[in-house]
């Protein structure tokens, strides 16, 4: 599979930035994560199994990982959408990686891109919830 | 003191009110701010604000056997607060008032305290089924660990009706204790406590409020009530945080023990024994929170300085301006005020959209409103819901602030389902 | 940031500290404030008492899922607090700081956690002869409710022979907990915790440590000594009231139970069942002292903008200087001070004069000591003493406030007995 | 008795104003203070019972009241000699009155001499806690 896999993280990581901080307006920004979010196909309701749920997230957000071959596979749902949009955007910026470039990636799109302020995070940050959660995967699939 | 009190029409008395609130002039995601979050947390006057700094800047001392004037000042504004808290709430001894840390920390004290004198297994403890966690878990956990039974008393929107039910509820179940919220923080109903108090003193059942919400929005007179316990937070009533209140009745200073032991609150300690001091004290062990303290009867005398009743009385001219604004907004529903006595929150929620998004677009619009449980998940799961978006008033919010929420919510919508 | 480090000679710098605490501009009796009562409740750097007054200003607001600007602004102040505790005290990870309201508060939730997990009818629990109130009657409340047996062991002199002690009471006893004082308030004597804490884990005895005051005048790393509990005050560290700290090792956060109930600690709630949040979410019901710890987390920061290590270097400094002047006072004796090691506080008495009376004309010429038991009955009256005379130091006092004291005191003892 | 009884309560207490107020340094008022609690007799040990300390003061403070004809006479003592002083200045201002004439007086010199500023009370004010017990004393040998 590796060979299917044109970019590496750090470009991926790039052109979601760019993606989000094109927009000027705040109402952009969203729009465009609730569009992410209404394009994601989720999960089927037999997958959303408590042991997918991201703790630390004040909707409920499923995330799961799978092997396929080298490299891992995400997907991801919530019960909110916008959570559900930016579940979406991280599963598909850490799909198609192996567990060691994951695990050697250090991102850095949440200051870049505003999201950490403008995700109002509780006290245990959902955004940073959910990417603890990828590591977590990662790290699992690489020892399994 | 007097503030805002000759000022009119009511609009300038508003703008009034306003200007004492240093937050109201901030700006949020580059808006103003619309809080409309008072049930978490109220705002500050700079009164408050000022005599915390000042009590910081000039008699910053501890109170316990100070010999010494910055100890006198501090011991002198302790128990000045005290007494004043001992006026606001009617108390009718100023040993009455014991300060805790918040309600929380004044309900897990009592139930403590309750469950070492007073409480035994299998006796049962009636709560309302509104209440917040605060007044369910500490009980949850006496439930679980000596056998206390938990009945809840449900609350119709009519007050005869829950009258009628606390009665048969005491009949049915001979409670010892009932434990009620004042007000609902999740849907702002109001309980008709001084005729369920009457009803407690009548089959002689004891009964605890918690006044987080209600102290709030209400003149109480726990005397008069003739209540046992009464439990509320500074934080919420204008007040510091990491203060509150405790008001426990003169007569059962001599059944219920202490509940943190440590310095100030002894009599006489040996290495094998000991014995406590009189109330207040032996309820107040510890270096007490002076500051909170100072900046509490800051409020206290804020309040009374803007005449606090027509404060109270506009809140309820905005609630219904809330109300009937919310009702106009397609696609959301009310949580209750169809009938009963409410205070000014009310809880919304979309079928269709989740309330955490409604919560995360209406902030960047400028409005800090509330989305999620509140901290009342069995009354929520019962109407079957997982949560809601909620709108809390306080006498300086404006009827233009609660018509710029209603349109932030029906836009908010429109673009999570558009 | 930093203060004041590049200042010598050292006296510019005490001089240039000085300036950053208000209240030591302040007169009292029309003169100027000398204040040595520092181990009851420290000064307030204005950094501190800023960060304080901007909270309420700006960002005020609850914690618990807040979904609005402030309440993110809130949250991250809260956490950034823990944080900087985690580090100060050397804890290996955050969520091993809990708030509380105070070092009593901490104690006190400390044993009842432990009262309904680990410690059982006829448990001993040791302690030391010297403790503080706060660390005994928590302690004896248990031996009186549930029948744990309170040991205490001798403090001598000579480290060497403290740890000997330990080691044959660990023997002879066999305890379920050693529950110490970090360092004595009422004569400053300092325990050797680092050589106790080996005994301790070779013994396999869990280890409280009272940080009350020892936090105050020690880097301390609980982490790299083993211990298991560590309780102090915000307000003796330079920071507000009402907020204090719980270190709870994270093997423990499986075994011991929350302590207070409530909004905020929970997973799920249903009318009849809980389960609960993860640590340190779950030993913190209710809203917390956001504000105070706005205020803890400028306190820390502050002691490293100076460099802190100077300011406990000079303590010492201070302290033999504070010794040598007093034991020239005619008329008067120390505790201790005559070997091991000791933290900056000196209690004197004087065998023909009352300590009140003492107090009362010392503050007359604008020395604030405090005079009394100090919280420590049991080992007062085993030195067969009522009270005593106790001035305690802090890196912002002086020589010259230190000579100004025993003058004070010389001559209190003259208009006494003369 | 009442005829040997020749200055009512407020002229007694005019007089301990003018004396405490006659000082301008305050260590003067200490000393005269300091004067009154030496010459004061105390009580004897064997009187200095559990039930005449008075609450709330921080040294030990001891009070006693006994009916000799239609009046009340105090004797106090206490183990700090401030305080003692002070005891011994109330316990003369109200003795030779009748519980009655006690009960009827409302004394305004813990003000008027500043003594409450100066005498740093604590939580419990020693000062007041003396004053409220002389009230108890009148109220039961009033209705005794
Ligand atoms: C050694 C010691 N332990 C406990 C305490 C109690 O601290 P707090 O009153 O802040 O709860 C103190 C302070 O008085 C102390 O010095
Ligand atoms: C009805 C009610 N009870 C109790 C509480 C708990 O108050 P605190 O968090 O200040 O302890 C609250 C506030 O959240 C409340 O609204």
């Amino acid at each position: 599979m590796p060979e299917v896999q044109r970019m590496g993280l750090a470009e991926k990581e790039q052109q979601l930035i760019d993606d989000l901080n094109m927009f000027d307006e705040w109402m952009d920004k969203y729009q465009f994560i609730i569009d992410m979010g209404k394009e994601s196909e989720g999960l089927p309701d037999a997958e959303k199994t408590d042991d997918l749920l991201v703790k630390g997230c004040q909707s409920r957000v499923w995330l799961k990982a799978e092997k396929v071959g080298d490299v891992l596979v995400f997907r991801s749902d919530s019960d909110a959408i916008i959570p559900k949009g930016i579940a979406a955007m991280i599963a598909r910026l850490y799909s198609g990686h192996t567990p060691e470039e994951i695990l050697a990636f250090r991102p850095t799109f949440v200051e870049k891109t505003g999201l950490a302020q403008h995700l109002t995070p509780t006290r245990a940050n959902g955004l940073s919830a959910i990417l603890k959660r990828i590591q977590q995967y990662a790290l699992a699939y690489k020892t399994a | 003191m007097s503030y805002c009190v000759d000022i009119s029409p009511l609009d300038k008395r508003v703008e009034c009110w306003r200007s004492h609130f240093p937050q109201l002039r901030r700006k949020v995601h580059g808006r103003p701010l619309v809080y409309l979050d008072n049930a978490a947390t109220s705002l500050k006057p700079r009164d408050v604000i000022e005599a915390v700094q000042q009590y910081y800047l000039r008699d910053n001392a501890n109170v316990h056997r100070a010999n010494h004037a910055l100890g006198h000042a501090s011991t002198t504004v302790y128990e000045d607060a005290r007494k004043a808290v001992a006026q606001l709430i009617g108390a009718a001894a100023t040993q009455e008032i014991i300060f805790t840390g918040g309600t929380t920390d004044s309900i897990n004290a009592l139930a403590t305290a309750l469950s070492k004198s007073y409480l035994q297994r299998g006796d049962v403890v009636l709560l309302s089924e509104l209440e917040h966690h605060s007044n369910i878990v500490p009980w949850l956990e006496l439930s679980q660990r000596m056998g206390i039974q938990l009945v809840y008393l449900p609350i119709a929107e009519d007050d005869d009706r829950v009258v009628k039910a606390l009665e048969e509820h005491i009949e049915r179940h001979r409670p010892r204790l009932l434990a009620v919220t004042h007000a609902s923080n999740l849907t702002g109903r109001v309980l008709p406590i001084e005729r369920m108090a009457e009803v407690a003193r009548q089959y002689e059942v004891p009964m605890m409020v918690d006044g987080a919400q209600g102290v709030v929005h209400h003149r109480i007179d726990v005397a008069k009530l003739g209540l046992d316990f009464y439990a509320f937070s500074s934080h919420k009533l204008y007040g510091p945080m990491g203060i509150g209140v405790l008001y426990i009745r003169k007569k059962w200073h001599d059944v219920l023990p202490p509940f943190r032991f440590g310095g100030g609150m002894i009599d006489e300690v040996d290495y094998q024994s000991v014995s406590y001091a009189q109330a207040p004290y032996k309820y107040e062990a510890g270096t007490p929170h002076v500051a909170g303290a100072a900046g509490l009867l800051a409020a206290v005398r804020f309040l009374e300085s803007i005449h606090w009743e027509e404060g109270l009385a506009y809140e309820q001219q905005l609630l219904r301006v809330a109300v009937d604004t919310l009702r106009k907004v397609d696609g959301i529903r009310l949580l209750g005020h169809e009938g009963g006595q409410y205070d000014p929150i009310v809880s919304v929620y979309a079928p269709k959209v989740h309330h955490y998004d409604l919560a995360v677009l209406m902030d960047q619009m400028g409005v800090a409103v509330r989305a999620g449980h509140h901290c009342v998940q069995p009354y929520l799961k019962k109407l079957g819901l997982k949560g809601t978006v909620r709108i809390s008033l306080a006498f300086y919010n404006t009827e233009e602030e609660v018509e710029y929420c209603a349109d932030a919510l029906k836009r908010s919508i429109q673009i999570l389902t558009g």
